[in-house]
């Protein structure tokens, strides 16, 4: 047996080059970072990095602008899906993205993105659903599981002083408006490729013309939820239970 | 009698913790107190700084322009806030994860706080450690209020581990260069 | 060479997996999600963020099945495969 | 006059200010209806998307906000407009807007408060834009106009003042000045454009912009905000703009501005008929304040009386630039009343007479 | 102070906070997490529902402050709590509650601006909170407290003050004291709850009762206003809170509230050890504003100081009450900076040179 | 035959108590006082009109206070559920309604509907849909139809501007805590007879502790719409086509 | 009365439908509602509130049904019927 | 010389309509003009006034003190503006929907402005008629340019209305009572 040195070994997988070559400030083994490697894939491989506009939601991923290789402009809490229909509106050739938590979206946020898909903006929407609000320290957001523990339902969620948990994308693929609506989920390597195919959809949702674009993914937030980074990719599993993962509407092939 | 101490470094070292103790002690021992903590944009691990101020009076102002202690536990926590330090303080440092040289007029304390976190338990111990260090050189508060202070505020809800605390503390109280430097 | 001859088959000395370890957080994610306990963090080493970071334990069980970079929320990990008609 | 008359248009404050900002090449306008300044949105409705240009109603006063910064970060021309409750509802929005330093341009038709209130004319947000409207340490350019030609002057001055500062301007008026109707000639005029070195429009060859507010390290904020004083400090040098009537043998200087300017200048007139000689100073920068300008023309008087719908807001600017040089008295509607120029004329005459007691 | 400790506690501003007002009796708390202020939400999750009380997680700042009005109009004692860019979203609902007349103490814990700007303490929303907070003629009761003990004190203050006028209540602090412990012997209070004859709970065998702040006709809402303004006289004749330390001899007033305050404290000590006769005057109730007493502790001063975490906004206020009389100095730091002593220690020394150079 | 006095005769139908005896400022025709004399004789009926507050909203209804003899708080615009919140957590006894126009449940506030609805909260809302924001003079609202013309789309809503119409009772009927949603309409005596049995199931699951209830009412608003009061009417069957009347969810027989 | 005989029937002779003259805002909605055509404004007469008031125009055709009162908006209408056992 | 005119009523009869008219007619004759709207808190059918100062020179202020004219056509408008008649003022009101006796001073004019209106085609012209016998008692601005001030407001969206307008303007200007009380 010769053993010969391999130059061109074939590369599986490298960093996309639409993320920056930082360390981010996020926890060990927190989701954002996967979705940021995700979106940076999917809009390198749809060549539209140099024209993508990209709007930062107030969470932990408001940062994004450090990581992400494009314009953003920074949202007030909850606002991004408004602060990208202005931009949107001004801008027909950009491509415009919003990056939001779940407290943003689905809590203070719930009328602009509600809105933005009754309005069928041409804007696609990275939703990261990490069942808490991650920033200010883990507490309750509206996506929280029954029975879970967080900062401010120290007992655990209980429907009848904290509400239930909200089945947002479901309310927002209701809307006509909306082109394409999916949940994903950073739980396995499998899943995330099937959620990178799902951002991928949503972009081109925007591209083709055919309205509001969203995909919720899953994450997990170790810090708020109290686990180790491995525990809390295990708990995806239980996340998914109340919120299944799959396509909830796609209206692109529509027309 | 006014003294202001930092301990700084990343979270999840147990550094605000660690402040809590030693401001319960104060507390304990009928003193003035004034603990502030302050965070950097990471959400953990990231810098994270600690400052108690303990005095004889009530308490002025929660920042102050020159500290009797540093704890540094991290490079960037020493050059953070090491130019706070002035004649006569004692800065402390992790040997671990901090190199340093000697400073004019400053009392230096080198000590693997880490690894002797480590041996006694934990690296979460690592504050504590430093904590004990410090208390060799300045008594600040006394030992008896820094065990009933841990005892309140670990034993409350992990009594278990106590004894683990205690062994941190009395490590980095006779941890051979904490002794006082003329010793 | 000759006809009928076996040619010994080339083997690939390069490392399938790269670690970028400075920026490493040591979540274990990758270690988790490796199916052939390939990856071990490597508890000797403290790397500038505080962190034991992710090392290649055995070469020889790795796939390059990438499932490990997949899951890295850092991006720190490079998956490569012995070149095309080259064995592992 | 005369000459002027055939090219003259009958237009509402509301609609001038709306065309106005269309002939200054406003490309986007964001609204929420709001009486009284929903003729703005309508004609923006209607005229927008003539032009091609972006028209959106939003979903609440904070989605049109919010669409402003988003289209203002990419350097785009826009307006949006409310009225008081709805201004409320703009404040954490105008805050990022000066944090960001994002150029936009809005206005708000003011009517009765607090609360729901009612929808008659008042100037009781002269507080809130001039000083606390959103939090943190800025301050933003307010502008007010005192007729419907001035209006549609100052709008393209509103456009240039936010592109060149990099700032939020407000506009100011009240419910009559936003729906009365006054012949006018407009004189619209187009700002010129100038290079956005800092706007969005994708990272295409060069290295990505980002338009933020947010700094976690508080020496680089403290930079930050150090930045914006100096701007705000230019602004106060440089846009300043008030006008003064009669003021030159005044002993009595009335202060008002936008609506009630207009009764008190006819107050003015009539006190003068009755042997008071009055003069009007009228701030058109409600900040930055002529405080200069207005210590300057009350140097010389007797008194000074502040003509205001509200309780008493302008008046403490009024205060700040007189400090205490000569007596300042307050005359204050509130909740949709306008004083008749009588009531104005009883208020000069009242001040007039407990300034003659009063010695300093 | 070593008697009294054994029943001392340690306790984070943002706990003593909650903890004062469960024991004051707070029937309802309603809020939305944001840094520096979490904690006071984090401990009302803990306690209300374990005192058998209200408490919700609101879906933002907006939610609260309405739940708020919801609450505070059948007579229930109300707190919300929020940070700066919450209290900006809180505005027009404070308007409402103002005009209606709603009692609520609502606490802002301010962070670094303008928009989304650092979580590091700061004093910024200073004039948003005493001037500007919504649209409409209204003030609100201001309280500042500069130590835990404090804040602690003024909670069960700002509900009496609350209930006693019918109107919202501020308490501004600042990071540093929401994060910072202090040992603690807590002079808990629960004041007294009196009729509330206005209070909706149902018109069984009565009339209907309505909470409003609407009407459309202006002679009507310009009464409602005139009975505001008459309340907030009484107010500002009845609630000014302030404290003085070393006045009767200072050269040099120094004004500072909250935790700019305790710096001041320090530095006033330094600079009287190196000759130079300073005081510090302390306004608690920043609205209504200690205008008189500042007035005369100014009056036999050389100079006047103000020190703040903001570019300049107690300053004004301190001008309106100096009235030029007394030339005034400002030193303001920005963006989470907290000056340490030896920092105004210079500022006193520079603005007492600069005071000698000044003829007034 | 002999005629006789009948001074017994029966009474068919009268005004409710609940009901002042006022002449409303409502344009002639206009549906808020059908829904008005609607809600007054359910609160009779289940006689919880003396221990009722309601929550009035920013709209045409805002007066609702001086015509149904009750207890009210004016909210701000939009924020009636989290006013309502407010008052149903302090007040355990009391029955609590909120009555909100289209604009005001459907468009600014969006989160606070959707979030009291996640909550469960013990609540009743009155939803008045008449595709337009008739206060402010006819602008475009929500639930405005597609090609309708209001001052705000004086070439009728376009979809691709203006967005589509927005099924938001659809939407919170998807959302656990609704324990009942209906829409009703004010088109014929049948319907509004309807409409008022929902009313009395979305009042009833308040006050059998199941959770939050809505009735959307499609209603006419004449002036805003440029109609006869006839005509308006009659516009409502077209409105229904977007708006289907039924009940949505009943989840009160449930558990 | 005599067994065996029919007594004559009892008429009623009030009116079903009382209109609120008043307040009626002339909408001409219950005109609309009403089946029979019972009713139409009376265009003589303008009310105070400036409207032309309803008016029950035939009152036989009447059944007292009450269309008419429930879609009227302004709840002006009350209607009647004849006691049990009397005729319409 | 500066001339207030208030027409005032329920909104339906056309009053803003007609103050733009006027309005319109000053500014063609090159004069200044400030029209001013208001509305009661009914949505339709409630009251509704309308302000118009007309004047030579650059109008002040939008509240009058003295109206020169008031059109009352309806007894609350007549309650809330009477009081700002004065010495000289003339008052029109409908005699369909309002009574008023003589008032000391004051140029009364009593018309049957409804009746007129359906008359001349539509009760919504009645502020039309009112304005015809305005402008006959005080000719604040000429015929010809209401003329064609309605020429452009009403001809521009409703040419086919146009006549109407005109007749029941003429009507106004020719009813009886119209013509200057001495004559
Ligand atoms: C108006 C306003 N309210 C509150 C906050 C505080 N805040 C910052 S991030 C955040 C929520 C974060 O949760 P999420 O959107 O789920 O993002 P995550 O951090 O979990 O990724 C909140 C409430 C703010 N910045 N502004
Ligand atoms: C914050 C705020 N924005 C806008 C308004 C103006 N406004 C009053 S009512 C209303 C909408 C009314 O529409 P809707 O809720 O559909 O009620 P409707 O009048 O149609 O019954 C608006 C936008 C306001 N009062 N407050
Ligand atoms: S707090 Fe949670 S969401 Fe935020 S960075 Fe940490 S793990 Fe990620
Ligand atoms: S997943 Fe990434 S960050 Fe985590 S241990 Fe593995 S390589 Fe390191
Ligand atoms: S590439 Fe596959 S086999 Fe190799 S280390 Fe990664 S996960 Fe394991
Ligand atoms: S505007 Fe429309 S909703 Fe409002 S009262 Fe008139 S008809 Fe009714
Ligand atoms: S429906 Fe009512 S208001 Fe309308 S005409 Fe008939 S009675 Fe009059
Ligand atoms: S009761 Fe019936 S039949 Fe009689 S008028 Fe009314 S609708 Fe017509
Ligand atoms: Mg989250
Ligand atoms: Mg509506």
């Amino acid at each position: 047996m010769t053993a010969v040195d391999a130059p061109e070994a074939r590369v599986i997988f490298e960093r996309p080059a639409l993320l920056e070559e930082r360390t981010t400030h996020y926890c060990p083994g927190c989701g954002h970072g996967v979705v940021h490697r995700l979106v940076a894939e999917v809009l390198e491989e749809l060549g539209i990095g140099g024209r993508t506009i990209a709007v930062a939601a107030v969470g932990c991923a408001v940062f994004a602008y450090d990581y992400l290789h494009v314009d953003f402009v920074e949202a007030q809490h909850g606002r991004a899906p408004a602060v990208a229909t202005g931009v949107r509106r001004v801008r027909p050739d950009a491509f415009v993205l919003t990056y939001q938590g779940d407290g943003d979206l689905a809590a203070i946020g719930t009328a602009e993105i509600v809105h933005a898909a009754a309005r069928g903006e041409r804007i696609t929407t990275v939703f990261v659903n990490n069942g808490t609000y991650g920033m200010t320290g883990g507490q309750l957001a509206p996506t929280t599981l029954l029975g879970q523990r967080t900062t401010s339902t120290p007992l655990g969620r209980d429907a009848r002083l904290n509400g239930y948990p909200l089945p947002i994308t479901e309310m927002l693929a209701l809307v006509p408006g909306t082109a394409y609506a999916a949940r994903g989920s950073v739980a396995t390597p499998a899943l995330i490729g099937k959620t990178k195919v799902m951002l991928r959809r949503a972009c081109e949702a925007q591209l083709e013309d055919r309205g509001f674009g969203i995909v919720e993914v899953l994450s997990n937030c170790p810090v708020g939820w109290g686990m180790t980074p491995v525990e809390s990719i295990a708990q995806l599993e239980v996340v998914a239970a109340t919120y299944p993962v799959g396509v909830l509407v796609d209206r692109t092939r529509e027309g | 009698m006014e003294r202001a101490i930092v301990i700084s470094g990343f979270g999840g070292q147990g550094l605000l913790l660690c402040g809590r103790v030693l401001a319960h002690a104060a507390m304990v021992e009928g003193r003035e107190v004034l603990w502030i903590p302050s965070y950097g944009p990471e959400m953990r691990g990231g810098a994270a700084t600690c400052t108690v101020i303990v005095s004889d009076e009530p308490i002025g102002s929660p920042i102050v322009d020159r500290l009797d202690v540093l704890v540094a536990l991290t490079t960037p926590s020493l050059e953070k806030h090491g130019r706070l330090l002035q004649e006569g303080s004692l800065l402390v440092v992790d040997s671990s994860l901090v190199s340093v040289g000697p400073r004019a007029g400053i009392e230096l304390l080198d000590i693997p706080c880490t690894q002797l976190a480590v041996a006694a338990g934990s690296d979460k111990l690592v504050s504590i450690v430093a904590l004990g260090a410090v208390l060799a050189r300045r008594p600040v508060v006394g030992e008896a209020a820094v065990r009933s202070a841990l005892t309140a505020i670990v034993g409350a809800k992990h009594p278990e581990l106590l004894a683990m605390d205690f062994a941190a503390l009395e490590t980095g109280m006779r941890t051979p260069g904490a002794l006082p430097a003329q010793a | 060479m000759t006809l009928g001859t076996v040619a010994p088959p080339i083997r690939w000395t390069g490392t399938p997996v790269i670690v970028a370890s400075d920026r490493c957080k040591g979540c274990e994610l990758c270690v988790a999600a490796c199916p052939h306990h390939s990856l071990a963090l490597d508890l000797g080493t403290v790397n500038p963020l505080g962190h034991h970071p992710v090392a290649l334990i055995d070469v020889a069980s790795c796939t390059s099945c990438a499932f490990c970079a997949r899951v890295c929320p850092d991006a720190i990990l490079t998956v490569l495969a012995p070149p095309k008609g080259v064995d592992r | 006059m005369i000459g002027t008359a055939p090219e003259r248009v009958l237009l509402k404050g509301n609609e001038a200010i709306a065309e106005a900002a269309i002939q200054a090449g406003c490309d986007a306008y964001f609204g929420y209806p709001i009486t009284p300044q929903a003729e703005l949105l309508e004609w923006m409705a209607r005229r927008m998307p003539e032009e091609g240009r972006a028209f959106v109603q939003a979903e609440s006063e904070i989605g049109a906000i919010s669409m402003a910064l988003g289209a203002g970060a990419t350097g785009a021309r826009v307006m949006v407009s409310t009225s008081s409750p709805g201004f409320s509802l703009m404040a954490e929005g105008m805050s990022y807007m000066a944090g960001s330093q994002v150029p936009c341009v809005l206005v708000n038709v003011m009517r009765g408060g607090p609360g729901l209130g009612g929808i008659g004319p008042a100037q009781a947000d002269y507080l809130q834009a001039v000083k606390g409207h959103g939090h943190g340490d800025y301050r933003v350019p307010v502008l007010a106009p005192a007729s419907i030609a001035e209006a549609i002057a100052l709008v393209p001055d509103a456009f240039e003042i936010a592109e060149r500062y990099r700032t939020p301007v407000i506009i100011l008026a009240d419910g009559i000045l936003g729906q009365a109707m006054e012949p006018v000639a407009p004189a619209y005029r187009t700002p010129p454009r100038h290079d956005k070195p800092w706007a969005l429009g994708g990272a295409d060859g060069r290295d990505p912009r980002v338009v933020r507010s947010l700094d976690l390290q508080p020496a680089a904020l403290e930079r930050h905000n150090e930045e914006l004083q100096t701007k705000f400090r230019e602004i106060a040098a440089n846009e300043v703009r008030w006008a003064g009537e009669r003021l030159d043998d005044a002993d009595l200087v009335v202060v008002a501005y936008g609506i009630a300017a207009r009764v008190a200048r006819t107050a003015i007139a009539r006190a003068r008929d009755a042997g008071l000689r009055a003069g009007l100073f009228r701030p058109i920068s409600l900040w930055p304040f002529p405080s200069g300008a207005l210590a300057e023309a009350a140097a010389s008087a007797r008194a000074v009386v502040v003509v205001e719908l509200s309780a008493g807001q302008l008046i403490e600017d009024v205060r700040l630039a007189v400090e205490g040089r000569v007596p300042t008295f307050g005359y204050g509607r509130t909740g949709g009343m306008v004083p008749s120029p009588s009531d104005v004329v009883d208020a000069l005459r009242q001040a007039w007479a407990r300034s003659s007691e009063v010695t300093r």
